[in-house]
């Protein structure tokens, strides 16, 4: 059996899954309203961790991801501050041009490196823009953050109620696309040049490609993920934090990307709906102990189900088998 | 949009359905969600002030509860990070259906759940965020604070200050960076500006929130030889200043002013020295001079440090002053409603304007224009008494609220720049240990 | 600003620094041979300030002196106990797997610490100033100064720095750590157990990021989430210097220390910024670090 | 005789990619042998199995004893010593603190120590000069004897040496060819393990060849 078809059997499962995933999120919070919001942060912040597992694909980890994650959020934020009115679909704009433009320009330096010194650097341009934010009061209130006034959409107005299923259905056709989008991505010429980085990066430059420049194409688009992301979290939750951009956020990504799984675009789905599911429950009958049942979940998904959330269904199938 | 239509209309079904639900008779249980810092730094706030949540309310139903209802608490972490807080807070108004929500302690989490509050018309006391701003830009139907702001809380302790060292030339601040330090810093040099133009500022200093070392601040203000050092930090890093700045000299140097410091009195213990200016946000002392012979405060500061070890700081008394407000408003609503259970809307009726007493300090009112807290203000001067390993206040002024709270519909910062400095002259009375 | 606010600032920046690097130093360590970054070191450290903390509390009364070696046994007993723990259950099955994997799970252990120390310790801060107390003050141009901070972290971080020398250049032990670090497979087929010597680094390195904490712990009130701002610090230090370079993170600490101290003098603003700009302006041009050996990438 | 080293099946595979291939062959003591074969044959993985760096099924024996029980850093002491290919000195060390390394971590007595060093001395007497330089500054070809002198610190019976002459300058190349030489006329019972691709060069020495080609071994 070829590779190739190794592949779609293992894909098709995953995408049925994907899209089960996607109609739930479509329908659940209709009978419980705060899932509502529960599940546009999920959707949000998975389209942030597909960025980090378009990276993962090139073996490359970054450890600064939440400041495109930031840069997303404080666009919005700036914005409303300084201009005033806004728009669903503008903020979209605004900050998916802006954390484009930053990925650009950060990556230009972060695709020199690898590994290590890849993620080191990632952390620590994210830090220097965590400081500013934290630091700049005037301009950025500091470590309160700026809300984020209740934008409209087209023009349109929402109540508070009707609002939250807006934004539901904006974060699941964004995420619904970014998912099929980074999907064919991964299958194209571009994409699998891009895990060429991971496998062998000599040989894509004995076949006359620049490893740095498809790793750039990468990067700026995991960016671009990151700022939609960020936006979509800032409409959410009315509000733009410094907390946005601090390396535990960062951290946290890289955790829900490992947690889903970081071989299939799915993974960052997976992962964010189990992640924000723990701490979401978690915290509620546990308070003061969240962090510590998910630091013990990420501890054993990590030794025992190295794959992540996809990979234990694979490794079920594989065990029902009976094969090796 | 079927979706939409169909969420719509689900929400709606709900809404009429508990409100009926709600005329009808006397719930089960008034349900209270409470935002408050269980991990992180404030959470030297959060951790007693629940305790006291938790002790009020039983006390509360031991007594018959709210209108013969008895109160249920449930309690988010502050400290759990943003979208937890915000998805939390849905949690409990939309699927627990509370109530009426208790939130918060920092300004940040009140300026995220405040509109999430009025989005979801759940009636919200912001039981202890200080921020002036809040309340001074946007009018809210559903958001009261049930106590003073940074305005009142700063104006106290620099009247007390140019009441009690009127001659000092030089002053420097050392403030957490964050809203909390920028504004009351703002607040506290606008009006010293305007009542005693005179004054040097020799050094603002805001380290970072959470510093674990402020030296390098010690030092410079050892070399700038300031005469008021003014810091309204609080937990760890108010202790770690105190400590570092005592150890190195700098408070028998310069008169420390600890804007709100009441709340590290018992912790720094023998490392307090004598002659600090302290500021309680609120008349809040567990020696509070007008109550402390009252039996009931005397009862409930006893069960308070028997329960945790500790007397009560003001979050605990604010927190009382969350609970009373709410009874009062519900006690209000139902006499208004002719005996009957008041709906939520009518409870929210009742609230504007309320004033309410807890007993363990001056009543509170609210002020219907802006559901702005008026709490009375008390601030001391540390000194050594027998019987105590940890300093007590003397020399306490209780001020006024209705004099220096800014009126409703004008700005803090707009208000402070008009005075002069004969307003600084205004009588208050001053009450020994 | 003229020489005696430099002096000052120098004073200040020195004893920063000295806490700065015991804390890096271990990172580095850990990096250097086990090639991965322990996000659980700022959690080491801050247990490290409790347990001495603790343990000073406790010995306080008996004797103020016995505190000094209620610190050094808090540090170790950290250090054997979590390190060894980390490296033993949490490392150990991830060697040959995906870097990530390896950072991933040290960050797992960085949020239950972080929840542990919270059950552990409480909430309320905690302060244990005896050891501090015990020295007496020194005036500099007027100016006081705790012995403790100018003269005794100094000297602590500079007798590290010269006793991991003595001991990675001297000893058979610290050789065989050296050859670990340069080149693991060369060392295994001379002989070397390279998991003993992850192992046994793990713990030194932990013991320092504890001993850090420790001697922090009379100057600073001990509260939640002190181990989070901790980590990055000292990671900017170790990654400025160079990953696995120990004489270079004394100096970039040093360098720090000292921009920080001039800095909250001249310009307050901006002293959170300092550490983060100088790490992105050296990695930029120097990505191994001011010290850092560019045959570190991989082949 | 019991031979030296043997291999019975080996097997290995690296990223799932079969490297060596049912491979058997096996060393009487005092064998030279020289294992040719072209880049990516599996010369490297061969020896790298010997050391123990690589998953194999099937048996490598060491003197009758299977290896496959113990742990690679064991085996040098087994009487093995291995030069890699590419040199891998500890730079932080000395020329002569390497060459000791692997006696002080075995635990040797100082007696034993000496002995072993002048012998690595005899047979390599320019590393005497170079004893005090750090290891870090000798040239490549010097590296090579003093990857040699390292591996002859406790390769007593087996002695591997991966592509020594690769990257050698003629001059240094018959040097290192007449160290060996020398080794082998002062120890008539070491066994030898030498890779090479270039099948001309240890024509004159190596008195067993081995040619190894994709992953199979044919003997001669």
């Amino acid at each position: 059996m070829s590779e190739k078809d190794l592949m779609t059997r293992r894909i098709k499962p995953i995408t049925t899954a994907a899209v089960i995933f996607f109609l739930v999120s479509a329908v659940a919070p209709l009978f419980v309203a705060s899932w509502a919001t529960l599940f546009a942060l999920i959707l949000a912040k998975g389209i942030v961790v597909l960025g980090i597992v378009l990276l993962l694909q090139a073996g490359q980890v970054s450890f600064g991801h939440a400041m495109f994650f930031a840069i997303g959020a404080y666009t919005s934020a700036f914005w409303g501050k300084y201009v005033g009115g806004g728009d669903i679909l503008l903020y979209l704009v605004l900050g998916g041009i802006s954390s484009t433009v930053f990925g650009l320009i950060v990556g230009l330096f972060v695709v020199r490196y690898r590994e290590i010194f890849f993620g080191m650097l990632n952390l620590a341009f994210s830090m220097v823009l965590w400081s500013l934010l934290e630091k700049m009061f005037p301009y950025t209130n500091g470590a309160d953050g700026i809300r984020v006034a209740r934008p409209g959409l087209l023009g349109f107005v929402f109540t508070p109620e009707t609002f939250q299923y807006v934004i539901l259905y904006v974060s699941l056709l964004i995420a619904a696309a970014a998912f099929y989008g980074v999907q064919r991505y991964l299958e194209s010429p571009l994409g699998h040049m891009l895990r060429a980085i991971k496998s062998n990066e000599t040989r894509l430059e004995y076949l006359g490609m620049s490893a740095r420049r498809v790793l750039l194409i990468g990067y700026v688009i995991s960016a671009f993920l990151g700022g939609i992301g960020g936006t979509l979290v800032a409409i959410i939750q009315q509000i733009a934090t410094p907390e946005f951009g601090f390396w535990t956020k960062s951290g946290e990504f890289v955790f829900i990307a490992i947690l889903g799984g970081g071989a299939h675009a799915f993974g960052a789905f997976a992962g964010a709906a189990m992640f924000e599911c723990v701490r979401f429950y978690a915290a509620a009958h546990l308070a003061d102990s969240w962090q510590l049942i998910l630091g013990v979940v990420l501890i054993v998904i990590i030794l025992y189900a190295p794959n992540g959330l996809i990979g234990l269904r694979q490794r079920y199938r594989q065990s029902g088998k009976g094969g090796r | 949009m079927q979706y939409l239509k169909t969420a719509f209309a689900a929400a709606a079904a709900t809404a009429i359905f508990a409100g009926a639900a709600l005329a009808q008779g006397k719930p089960q249980e008034i349900k209270i969600g409470i935002a408050t810092f269980l991990s992180g730094p404030a959470s030297v706030f959060g951790v007693p002030a629940k305790a006291a949540a938790e002790m009020i309310a039983e006390d509360l139903n031991k007594k018959g509860g709210i209108g013969g209802v008895p109160v249920k608490l449930s309690f988010i972490d502050e400290g759990a990070g943003g979208e937890a807080l915000v998805s939390n807070y849905r949690r409990i108004v939309q699927d627990d259906k509370v109530d009426a929500t208790f939130a918060a302690i920092s300004s940040g989490s009140c300026n995220q759940l405040v509109p999430v509050a009025e989005d979801l018309k759940v009636m919200n006391f912001m039981w202890d965020c200080g921020a002036a701003s809040i309340l001074e830009t946007k009018k809210y139907r559903y958001n009261f604070r049930t106590q003073a702001n940074g305005t009142p809380e700063m104006l106290a302790v620099l009247i007390y200050l140019l009441k009690t060292k009127p001659d000092f030339k030089t002053i420097a601040v050392v403030n957490q960076d964050y809203a909390w330090g920028r504004e009351s810093w703002e607040i506290f040099s606008t009006a010293l500006k305007a009542m005693k133009p005179d004054v040097q500022v020799v050094a603002e200093l805001f380290p970072k929130f959470g510093a674990p070392d402020y030296s390098t601040e010690v030092s410079r203000l050892l070399a700038l030889r300031p005469d008021v050092v003014l810091t309204t930090a609080w937990g760890g890093d108010l202790d770690t200043l105190v400590r570092q700045a005592g150890q190195r000299g700098l408070l028998q140097q310069s008169t420390f002013v600890l804007g709100i410091g009441e709340s590290s009195i018992q912790r720094l213990g023998k490392d307090l020295p004598e002659g600090l200016i302290v500021g309680a946000r609120g008349d809040h002392w567990f020696l509070h001079p007008e109550k402390k012979n009252d039996p009931a405060f005397k009862a409930f500061n006893e069960a308070f440090k028997a329960k945790t070890g500790a007397w009560p700081i003001y979050p605990v008394y604010h927190m009382a002053q969350a609970f009373t407000a709410l009874q009062t408003a519900y006690d209000k609503a139902i006499k208004a409603n002719d005996g009957n259970w008041p709906t939520r809307e009518q409870v929210v009726d009742a609230t504007a304007g309320t004033e309410f007493a807890t007993g363990f300090g001056r009543p509170v009112t609210l002020r219907p224009e802006d559901n702005q807290g008026l709490e009375a203000q008390l601030v001391g001067v540390t000194k050594s008494f027998p019987g105590y390993d940890f300093k007590l206040l003397d020399n306490m002024m209780i001020f006024d609220p209705k004099v220096i709270t800014n009126p409703a519909g004008v700005r803090s910062v707009e208000w402070l720049k008009t005075l002069k400095p004969e307003f600084a002259k205004m009588d208050v009375p001053t009450f020994k240990q | 600003m003229n020489s005696t606010l430099a002096i000052l600032a120098v004073l200040d920046g020195i004893s920063y620094a000295a806490l700065v690097f015991l804390v890096s130093v271990g990172l580095s360590l850990i990096f250097g041979v086990l090639r991965v970054v322990n996000v659980a070191h700022g959690s080491l450290y801050a247990f490290g300030a409790y347990l001495a903390a603790t343990f000073s509390i406790k010995v306080a009364p008996l004797s103020p002196w016995l505190t000094y070696p209620a610190l050094l046994a808090a540090s170790i007993v950290i250090g054997v106990v979590c390190g060894g723990f980390i490296e033993r259950v949490l490392l150990r099955p991830l060697y040959g797997r995906d870097d990530v994997l390896q950072l991933l799970i040290t960050f797992a252990a960085f949020m239950i610490m972080d929840n542990l120390q919270r059950l552990i310790w409480g909430v309320q801060p905690i302060f244990a100033a005896e050891p501090l107390k015990l020295l007496p003050n020194v005036t500099v141009f007027g100016v006081n100064y705790t012995s403790y901070q100018v003269i005794l972290l100094p000297a602590v971080a500079v007798a590290t720095l010269f006793g991991l020398r003595y001991f990675l250049r001297r000893t058979l032990a610290g050789a065989v750590i050296m050859a670990v670090t340069e080149d693991r497979e060369a060392s295994t087929s001379i002989g070397i157990d390279a998991r003993r010597v992850y192992f046994v680094t793990f713990i030194i390195g932990a013991s320092l990021a504890a001993l850090g904490g420790a001697l922090a712990s009379p100057t600073t009130s001990l509260v939640p989430g002190m181990g989070a701002d901790m980590i990055v610090l000292s990671f900017a230090v170790a990654a400025t210097a160079g990953l696995g370079q120990i004489e270079g993170a004394a100096l970039t600490a040093l360098m720090i220390g000292l921009t920080r101290a001039f800095v909250i003098y001249l310009q307050p603003e901006f002293e959170v910024l300092v550490p983060y700009l100088l790490m992105v302006l050296v990695l930029l041009v120097r990505p191994y670090g001011l010290f850092g050996a560019t045959q570190m990438r991989k082949i | 005789m019991t031979p030296v080293l043997s291999f019975e099946n080996v097997n290995v595979a690296i990223a799932d990619a079969p490297v060596l291939r049912n491979v058997s062959f096996s060393l009487q003591p005092g064998a030279s042998a020289a294992l040719i074969g072209r880049n990516g044959a599996g010369k490297t993985t061969t020896v790298r199995t010997i050391m123990g760096f690589t998953k194999a099924i099937g048996a490598v024996r060491l003197g009758g004893e299977d290896l496959g029980p113990i742990p690679p850093h064991r085996r040098p002491s087994l009487g093995v010593g291995y030069a890699p290919e590419d040199r891998r000195l500890f730079s932080a060390f000395t020329v002569e603190e390497n060459i000791l390394l692997p006696g002080r971590v075995a635990k040797l007595s100082p007696d034993e120590t000496r002995r072993r060093l002048e012998r690595a001395y005899s047979v390599l007497p320019e590393l005497k000069e170079l004893a005090r330089r750090p290891a870090g500054s000798v040239s490549g070809g010097q590296g090579k004897m003093v990857a040699l002198g390292r591996a002859l610190m406790l390769g007593t019976r087996l002695l591997i040496l991966d592509e020594p002459f690769q990257g050698l300058a003629p001059v240094l190349a018959q040097r290192y060819a007449e160290a060996l030489r020398r080794l082998r006329s002062q120890d008539k019972d070491i066994t030898m393990l030498i890779t090479e691709s270039n099948p001309k060069l240890l024509e004159t020495f190596a008195d067993v060849t081995l040619t190894i080609e994709r992953g199979e071994i044919e003997g001669d």
